[in-house]
């Protein structure tokens, strides 16, 4: 199933600002779009870079274009803001294993800021196969919730929150998932952790099994340093079948860029 | 790889090397514990052009590894403590050692443990697969308390734990020294003494960096160790000490990412050279790097790049000065 | 400065600190050598608003200082090899320190030597003057061979010279530390048992770094000593382990660019800092420092600085979560 | 004299790439220009900027405009290259000590790629001065022998040479020098060591005084770090009045930023 990674050099086509700081890039990347699914992120790096790549999910991949939006936090996320059209860009991947949802009927997506990113490939597919998709998109502010046209065209139902109350629901948006109305048979989750903790609470209260889609972070990308792991129940089938050390108390460390990033909500041990 | 002819202009630089008895047709070795197996990177680099990789380090137990987080980003570098996490040897020689024999290149075996005896059985146990060509001996982890350490930071445990392992072995032995120590030079003398075949400098310098926002350190391990052209200087130093010291040859290593550092390790008296978090920028960087040394030692008429290792005070006249980076 | 009111809100954090008999105003100090004697900064810094200015370091003879080149920049830092030139003792007592009760701000003589006498000669002729409000003892200067570093990199060395120079003066004596040791704690210890009263954390990193197209060591003295934000990881584990095995003040220091950096030290048991090569960039961002560091203890409703040191192990819970940089 | 450096931030008017690599920036700055004199300095940082300031001659000064002249060649200078039109930038300055030419007649200035950044306000003001002014002019080839029109508009002879000939004197410019009909009474030069050294060469051979800009590594800029210096000769009206150390063969170093970056030649000891 995982075809066909590769690390490449991409040429930007496209960079807009959605919101202060949240950057949309879309590059030519016709091999990178036939390969990915959903869920899935790169490692990212401008060329002539002095810094380590960042992982970014794939936002859109359609033809011969492929997306990333990102909001600017740190140095590297600032050195890739700045690339513009015509501008080279150095990516590895498609990478990890992303969201399982075939089957699912009723399945709602939650996302959190620049979790955004990681939802827009399984919420266009889920709908072409027929699911109902709900999507609870929650941010700061109105402005920060953004590209929300996009998942409306595609079908989605939009349920948003923001902490100041400027569109939607004032509060968390797991607030909103928790007092749904008809329960999902399937969630699927990206955002800041305390979200993700929070989705998990109120998936196992509704007891619907949840798929978070984690954001450590990461050194190497594709397994080779174990840097970015999370506590995993090992009896996970995605859990390393290492031996117990002793004093071991049921889980192991699970790489999030290799085993992941994307998790069963109940199999985590954070 | 041919030495290349005499006739300068057609010249083809010879950059093979021998550390102990091993030949490498490259001098660039995949640092351990950031190229995982060399499976996870066999996508994205062609691992028949690289010299050889060296393996995460095994200990003799299973081992679940330091909480998380593991890894920061630091200015031109990085922490990372993951606390050697490993399956334990005999899982290792069940389920991995196989494997390697796939790999189109070298694969070297790094040994960590927290007694003599336990770095003396976990190599002999290695060493006698035929897929490992040679043992790396980490006796410089930063991120295991302070136990892992304390070899490297000590001329006498230094001396004691590498007499046991060549006890134990015939294959080449890399010691791999720590930077953390007052004097590098003591301790590389030491490991020579004892039966070091080759040392590979430097490992991680140790380091911390605090959340202000959550008033904790960013490491589930409290601290780690820094990595990345942050330390190059540091490392390079090392190396230049470490060289003038032994006979035998040095696998440098710290904060490489181009030929130009690379060439910085070779005339400060490394034989190789070892790229670790490099390859987190770029997966190519290894392969690029052989390129670009061939090509500067063509253009100045070299044979070989044994011509240029610890070479740094010699000073390199015109007619060959060159300006701009190196390729 | 006041203390500030306790009402949250209308809260002015008290940033002043007590350094031995020293009662700074700011917890900011000029590093050692990189700041002249403040004079050279006054037109682009408002001295009133430093903590300190800590002299170049004063020697008993004039000294010519090392041949040049001096500076290297590296990634995030840089190489430095000045050999401490300056004009020896008595024409600097005769001809500069007079000078000094000029500046707006408090003055810290640094002294270096390369003998337990010289150390104790020159700090009793230098403490003696009404314009020097300390001494600040550098015994880890790493660009004069090997002999001035070797006192801050034993444990014996550094206890007799702080003992002799402890006997000469009454002046607040900060004893600085070098981070090119194998154990920065027990070095510490030793240094605060006999007699100083308060410690800097930490001199420079030891390195070097090679031209590629010369053959040769960039520095005119092959070795240099490393800084900027590329060291602060390791200087703010040495103030961590410093901090944990005294109970003297630490002046910590290493890469501090930004109120965020100062508050990795101060969360790491530093009770003041000291900036060196961030003024190379902006010499106002001492000044930057301060009013981000009051922004920052206010936005917490902390009344002082003090509260914070050391507190890298506390975890500072909810409601105070802050994202992104400080200010 | 020394009227007035400070610290402070500018806005970028303009930037020209004049050759590969060289760029010209122009920035808004009347306080700057008020107060700078030929030969002078500033340390330039972009805000935010994580590196190390960057010295740079003042190139142009007028009205409310100055410039910078500058080779691409190191991260620092990169990071400069990429300022736009709007954006900000640090500067300290001016700072050290420019060339001095009062009563000079017939000045030789001598020039070595971005050399020619240091030496554009000292021709205007000869030649202002009815001074009969000739520029040597020395460069890889003829696109890095750039903006010769504004010298010449400016009223200087032109003398140029390249290492490949693809304009004037194929070979090194000093060699025009040495082999110039009519003696300077005064030489200015600036450009890389080689080419100064030969022309502290020529100029003894002439017996013309020469004063050097010359361009060391810097650290503070400001005299504060002791890092960017030469040896000159301890009589020297600019070396630092330090005492003789033990084993002293008559020279002291003398700080590039602060008694510097100009020198007499002859009293260089390198
Ligand atoms: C699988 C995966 C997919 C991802 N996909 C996306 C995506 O699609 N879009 C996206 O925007 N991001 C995504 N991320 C996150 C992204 O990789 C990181 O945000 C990015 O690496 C940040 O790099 P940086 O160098 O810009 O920031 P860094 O410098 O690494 O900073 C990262 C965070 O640390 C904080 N921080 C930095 N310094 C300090 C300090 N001194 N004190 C306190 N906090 C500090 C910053 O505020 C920021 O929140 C993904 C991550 C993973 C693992
Ligand atoms: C008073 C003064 C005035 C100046 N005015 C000007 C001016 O007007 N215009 C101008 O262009 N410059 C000027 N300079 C020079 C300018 O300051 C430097 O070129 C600049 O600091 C370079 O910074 P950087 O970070 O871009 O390059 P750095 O990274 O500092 O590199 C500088 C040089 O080192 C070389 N180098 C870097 N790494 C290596 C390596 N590994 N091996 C071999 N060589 C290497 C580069 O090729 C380059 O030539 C002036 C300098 C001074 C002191
Ligand atoms: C994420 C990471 C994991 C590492 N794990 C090991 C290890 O298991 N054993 C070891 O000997 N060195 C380990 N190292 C050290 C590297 O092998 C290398 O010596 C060091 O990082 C310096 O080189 P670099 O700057 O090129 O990375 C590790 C380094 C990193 C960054
Ligand atoms: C150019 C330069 C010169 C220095 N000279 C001295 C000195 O004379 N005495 C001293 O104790 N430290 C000296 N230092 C060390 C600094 O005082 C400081 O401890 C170190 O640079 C770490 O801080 P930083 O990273 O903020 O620069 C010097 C540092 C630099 C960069
Ligand atoms: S980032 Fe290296 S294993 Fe995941
Ligand atoms: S650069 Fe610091 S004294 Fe000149």
């Amino acid at each position: 199933m995982l075809a066909g990674p590769s690390v490449r050099d991409v040429v930007v086509l496209d960079r807009t600002e959605l919101a202060p700081g949240v950057v949309l890039l879309g590059f030519y990347a016709p091999e990178l779009v036939a390969v990915t699914r959903p869920g899935q992120f790169v490692m990212a790096v401008p060329p002539g870079g002095e810094r380590a790549a960042t992982a970014l999910a794939i936002y859109e991949a359609q033809g011969e274009r492929a997306s990333f939006l990102f909001f600017v936090c740190g140095a590297r996320t600032r050195e890739l803001a700045e690339l513009r059209h015509g501008d080279k860009l150095s990516l590895t991947g498609p990478l990890g294993n992303g969201f399982t949802f075939a089957g699912a009927r009723d399945v709602a997506i939650v996302a959190g800021g620049v979790g955004i990113a990681s939802v827009l490939l399984p919420a266009q597919m889920l709908v072409e196969a027929g699911a109902r998709v709900r999507l609870f998109y929650g941010a700061r502010s109105v402005d920060f919730l953004v590209d929300r046209d996009r998942f409306a065209t595609a079908g989605c139902e939009l349920c948003c929150a923001t902490n100041d109350g400027s569109l939607g629901h004032r509060g968390f948006i797991t607030e909103l998932l928790a007092a749904a109305e008809d329960k999902p048979d399937l969630i699927l989750a990206c955002g800041p952790s305390p979200m993700l903790r929070a989705t998990a609470f109120v998936a196992s209260e509704l007891g619907v099994p949840a798929q978070l889609a984690l954001e450590e972070a990461f050194a190497c990308g594709v397994g080779g340093c174990w840097g970015c792991v999370v506590p995993l129940d090992r009896a996970s089938p995605q859990a390393p079948k290492f031996p117990k050390p002793a004093g071991d108390d049921g889980f192991v460390y699970a790489r999030v860029c290799k085993e992941g990033p994307v998790f069963w909500a109940h199999e985590l041990r954070w | 790889m041919s030495l290349g002819s005499t006739q300068k202009g057609a010249c083809v630089p010879d950059l093979s090397v021998r550390i102990g008895k091993l030949e490498l047709p490259y001098p660039t070795l995949m640092a351990s514990g950031c190229y995982g197996s060399g499976e996870e990177f066999e996508p994205f680099a062609d691992l028949s052009q690289i010299g050889a990789v060296v393996l995460k380090s095994v200990t003799r137990e299973p081992r679940l590894g330091n909480p998380m987080p593991r890894l920061v980003a630091t200015p031109a570098g990085m922490l990372n403590a993951i606390g050697l996490q490993n399956p334990g040897i005999d899982w290792y020689l069940d389920n991995e050692v196989a494997k390697f024999a796939k790999r189109p290149c070298v694969v070297i075996g790094s040994v960590a443990a927290f007694s003599v005896d336990d770095y003396a059985y976990v190599t002999q146990r290695l060493a006698a697969r035929a897929e490992i060509a040679a043992i790396e001996l980490n006796i410089s982890c930063p991120n295991v308390g302070s136990e892992g350490e304390t070899f490297a930071c000590d001329p006498d445990l230094t001396g004691r734990v590498v007499r046991a392992v060549r006890a134990v072995t015939d294959k080449t032995l890399i010691v791999k020294l720590s930077p953390n120590v007052t004097d590098i030079a003591a301790i590389a003398g030491e490991a020579e003494s004892a039966g070091a075949d080759a040392l590979a400098v430097i490992n991680t310098l140790r380091g911390m960096s605090i959340d202000v926002h959550a008033w904790k350190p960013r490491l589930g391990n409290v601290s780690g160790g820094l990595s990345g052209p942050a330390i190059r200087p540091v490392a390079v130093l090392a190396v230049y000490e470490a060289a003038r010291a032994v006979s035998i040859p040095i696998v440098g290593q710290g904060g490489i990412e181009n030929a130009t550092d690379a060439l910085e390790f070779f005339l400060a008296g490394a034989s190789a050279i070892a790229i670790g978090t490099a390859n987190f920028t770029d997966p190519r960087i290894p392969i690029k790097i052989v390129d670009e040394l061939r090509a500067y030692l063509a253009a100045r008429g070299l044979r070989s790049l044994r011509d240029i290792v610890g070479k740094a005070n010699v000073g390199f006249g015109s007619p060959f000065q060159y300006e701009g980076d190196v390729g």
